[in-house]
């Protein structure tokens, strides 16, 4: 195992992987820019290395500075938590040139599952079933129009270097393709330098359901279940479970095996997640994978008992997972998570500045994960995600009491938080009916309007 | 009593004091006389940064800082020095890199600089070793070095104070 | 000796050398002296009793009242009324048990005081029915009746105010 | 179910009773003493009064003014906590008489309980082993020899009405035997009122290992598997554990056996403990039973996912186990608690005051139960417990390195803790190994002496 580990990251998964260490007794590296000096993870880490001003740029984004603090501090390996350098490849690859183990996946993978169009055929050579959709990026118009034909309409286009809804078209028709055609991929080629386009079947009302995995060094790979990702706003989810109500013992099993034989031919190692979404029949399509721990990784640690950053950890020294993971994977009962973001509830503005008062609900199936604490601060210069309130229950029902006993607990004064939307949404009919999708949140805000 | 003022200066004077871990003070100045004694255990150490101190939350502040930065870390061993330096208003050439530092060019070579030394601006102070890559660190101010604050071959974090120089 | 000015200003010195573990602490300015030295264990705060509802943390401060008293609680929806009282020094009768509150010794009978009723030390006042017990309360000064702070039929708890009265 | 609980106790254990009520949609009323104001129970519950000055006597164990509010706030029932008037049968008593429901046992059964003989002659009847002794009172000093001489040397006097070691003698041979029993017998009767005595057989070295019950009202009694509680100070509990290490599954399955059967048939119902004392060759023996929720019911909450709480409130109401726990019962991974008190942890002197600051630590495997929080105040009147921390691993040694993980992310400041004696303990070889009894603490002092 490793003796010392430097962790590329902030907040509360700084603090969650540190956490792993201690118990593993690992010593720990944390690095931090100016802004975040009398954060926790500086605090609670064996040594701690400034690296840069605040702007994440020059600091948690800064490879040399990540990378000199690394071999000052004299470590073996990196954890790079998730967001920031986690899934980039350049970083990965440095780090082996400079002979330190990057906690993730080899940079080879990283890269081919982070093109979305090469990441669609390595699932689809193994059989995982994949949302219909053009075959890579498509030559024109006309082209276009071959593809919307044999996927069937509605279809939606997306930008190959896209993210978040620029160069993203919903096309319902053969009349209205080709000029959307045009102006997604002119729009592309503005925001990302990069006009190629794709093209998917467009599904009106999808739940966005994502299964974690681990794989190790030595072809071994495991899949440990579902998680529920449909309460999201923009793209960004607010709200986590696992198990996933509509995913039966059988699909979980068959996708697993699926998962498995897919990843094993790729010589993927490390936590990952296979994202997918499930249309109105219940048919489940592959989007894409993140090769990185996620922020909700806990709820599946709620619901396995396994513990996915110490399984990175053993994963990366080499160990094997059937050392690991000792004996067959079994759901127990039902965990949600919310993210507690320092934000307007109702306006979403990022709510920086001094915490004034913070208490943690606890007791009997409550955990947090944060970094924040009474009179700290948030700095405006990161990710707005302050905490995240997990609950596990013997069901559903039982999770979604206690987290709306543990929101009413969950005290932060100084700032905004999305707290009382969250006890809003656990208010709600249709979430504590379990039959959503990823355009809840919209329907939501519709009624808390009406209301 | 007291104005806002003066209680003002001796919340900073305290916070000085605690940062500086000094456990008894005394001062006269005209018809003022200032005696402040510190109780129990000493309070927090010196911070890893340089002023921050007076910044830091009481948790952080009531906390040994030892845990966060063991003394037993070459990087934060120097750290602790710069308070003193500040009080007489000298200038701080800072690292703009994390890596190690190094005074001569080579090994067994002289120093760039030493202390009592005229420098100008641009002037190379030292070298900062990051990546394998030698980066000359110049200095900022015209003056004379007054202090080495960082041992040569130790390892140094992002704005920690190199050199401190009297500006002319 | 001290206007109130002074002594705020001395509760926030001693506040703050609390706050700061500070043991022993000396001044002379012109014609004023003081000298300040804390006994025994640093940081134990002041007691629970009296003075506490001062020095309210700010946690609970900053909570909404309703949090932990909810409006619709009756228990608690007159005990925010004496803080306006207390203002004007008026002498208020305190419950000195949990129960309900009654103005009259039996349902349509007359009060036993109303308001403007001059009172003796010992007259009762009215009755805190407990576990099926009528309690009499008697009053504690001698006065006049200001006002009736508790409605008849309303539960009362330990040290809620139930009548203010301007002692004579 | 309860429309509405009065919870007649304060600091964590009324938080946690309040907690268990949200969560089933309970409302619930805290009562408070005029020190308590600013509690967090007062702060959680629906509704609060306050029912006395700061002393116990005139609140929280003034049992007409506990019930005067609970008809105030017309509740259909109260739960006593621990300690307080949780094991008072009179309380329990004018409950009844109050049409009230009580959440324990019924009156006549914890009075049984409570007297120590009379429990031992309940449990040596349903065949539980009891430690060997005098079967009730003794007579006098010959009946004393006599007993001395059937039970063997060691053995130890006490006193019927005892408690915290007075009127308690250890007599070895039966030269000292008469003296002891003439001055144990004056020092009980100086300080209960009563010079009655007992005896039992002395082990030199035992465990103190207990089990958790669940009875209901219609004669089913369900074992939870035991705790080990042998880290003790002067007879109080610092760490509890479950599974405890030298309680193997035949042992378990065979002692659960037994109490169900004792327990059957005196009309028990509650939550309930089982305490027994283990001697040096891992024979077990029964001392007492609690018939109240007890501080360490964390731990087998952690290793079984039962709630004790909550499974209190629906035995009250009527409710049966089998419907309460539907799959058998299974230990899973193991547990330890911490209990964090309010006292100097080399002096142990009580240390009330201001919390300045308060650092909760939190991530996987971690519970804490408490009602402080940062600017909060410890009151000089009652108990010094202000936290349990609690962490679940998937066996002992991952459970003691989280614990020491979680410890060293616990911050108190401006009182003193007991944090930094536990983190001592866990350092500790012998604590480590498991191997050892309650006279751990007096050699664990001894080392900290040399060391």
């Amino acid at each position: 195992m490793f003796r010392k580990v430097l962790i590329a990251n902030r907040g509360e998964i700084a603090l969650r992987v540190i956490s792993a260490c201690k118990e593993m007794g690992i010593r720990t590296v944390a690095v931090y820019s100016e802004a975040d000096r009398n954060s926790l993870h500086v605090r609670f880490a064996d040594e701690a290395i400034c690296i840069g001003p605040p702007r994440s740029a020059d600091s948690y984004l800064n490879v040399p500075a990540v990378i000199s603090a690394a071999e000052i501090a004299d470590v073996d390996a990196i954890h790079p938590g998730y967001g920031l350098l986690s899934e980039n490849a350049n970083f990965a690859e440095v780090c082996r040139a400079s002979n330190i183990k990057f906690i993730g996946p080899p940079p080879e993978v990283t890269r081919m599952m982070g093109e979305k169009s090469t990441a669609r055929q390595t699932m689809k050579k193994a059989k995982v079933p994949i949302l219909p959709g053009s075959d890579g990026i498509i030559a024109d118009e006309n082209e276009a129009l071959e593809w919307a034909k044999e996927v069937g309409y509605p279809v939606i286009l997306k930008a190959v270097a896209g993210g978040g809804g620029r160069g993203m078209r919903i096309c319902r028709n053969k009349e209205e393709l080709p000029g959307m055609y045009q102006q997604a991929s002119t729009e592309a080629a503005n925001a990302f330098g990069n006009g190629d386009m794709y093209m998917e079947k467009f599904i009106e009302r999808p739940r966005h359901i994502e299964f974690q995995v681990l794989a190790d060094e030595h072809g071994n790979v495991m899949s440990l279940g579902e998680r529920e990702c449909s309460i999201q706003r923009r793209h960004q989810k607010l709200i986590e479970e696992a198990p996933s109500l509509m995913v039966t013992p059988k699909l979980r099993e068959e996708l697993g095996k699926t998962i498995k034989r897919a990843l094993e031919n790729i010589g993927y190692w490390n936590a990952g997640t296979i994202e997918f979404l499930m249309d109105e029949d219940g048919k489940i399509y592959f989007i894409e994978m993140n090769t990185r721990i996620q922020v909700e990784h806990c709820v599946t640690e709620m619901v396995t008992g396994i513990d996915l950053v110490k399984a990175q950890l053993r994963i990366a020294a080499g160990e094997k997972l059937t050392s690991i993971i000792t004996r067959p994977v079994e759901i127990r009962g039902h965990a949600i998570e919310c993210r507690i973001n320092a934000e307007h509830p109702e306006k979403f503005t990022p709510s920086a500045g001094k915490i004034t008062a913070f208490n943690l609900p606890g007791g009997n199936g409550v955990r947090v994960d944060t970094a924040q604490y009474a009179e700290g601060f948030v700095p405006p210069y990161y990710d707005s995600l302050i905490a995240k309130l997990i609950c596990h229950g013997s069901d559903r029902e039982d999770a979604m009491n206690k987290m709306q006993r543990a929101l009413s607990q969950f005290v932060v004064r100084g700032i905004h938080t999305t707290i009382p939307l969250h006890e809003k949404i656990f208010a709600d009919k249709e979430f504590r009916s379990g039959q959503f999708d990823t355009k809840f949140m919209e329907r939501f805000f519709e009624r808390q309007k009406e209301g | 009593m007291m104005d806002g003022n003066k209680l003002n200066e001796l919340r900073e004077l305290v916070e000085f004091l605690k940062a500086n871990d000094i456990a008894e003070f005394d001062m006269e100045q005209d018809d003022l006389k200032v005696r402040i004694k510190f109780a129990g255990e000493p309070a927090a150490a010196a911070p890893a940064g340089g002023f921050d101190m007076a910044q830091l939350s009481r948790l952080m502040a009531s906390a040994p800082a030892a845990a966060s930065v063991p003394a037993a870390a070459p990087v934060a061993a120097a750290a602790a020095a710069p308070a003193a330096e500040v009080e007489e208003k000298l200038h701080e050439v800072k690292s703009p890199i994390v890596g190690t530092f190094y005074e001569s060019p080579s090994p067994g070579a002289p120093a760039f600089v030493k202390v009592g030394d005229q420098v100008e601006v641009g002037q190379v102070l030292c070298i900062v070793e990051a990546m394998k890559l030698m980066n000359e660190i110049e200095a900022d101010v015209a003056g004379e070095v007054v202090k080495r604050i960082a041992a040569s071959g130790q390892p140094v974090e992002y704005g920690q104070p190199l050199f401190a120089i009297r500006a002319r």
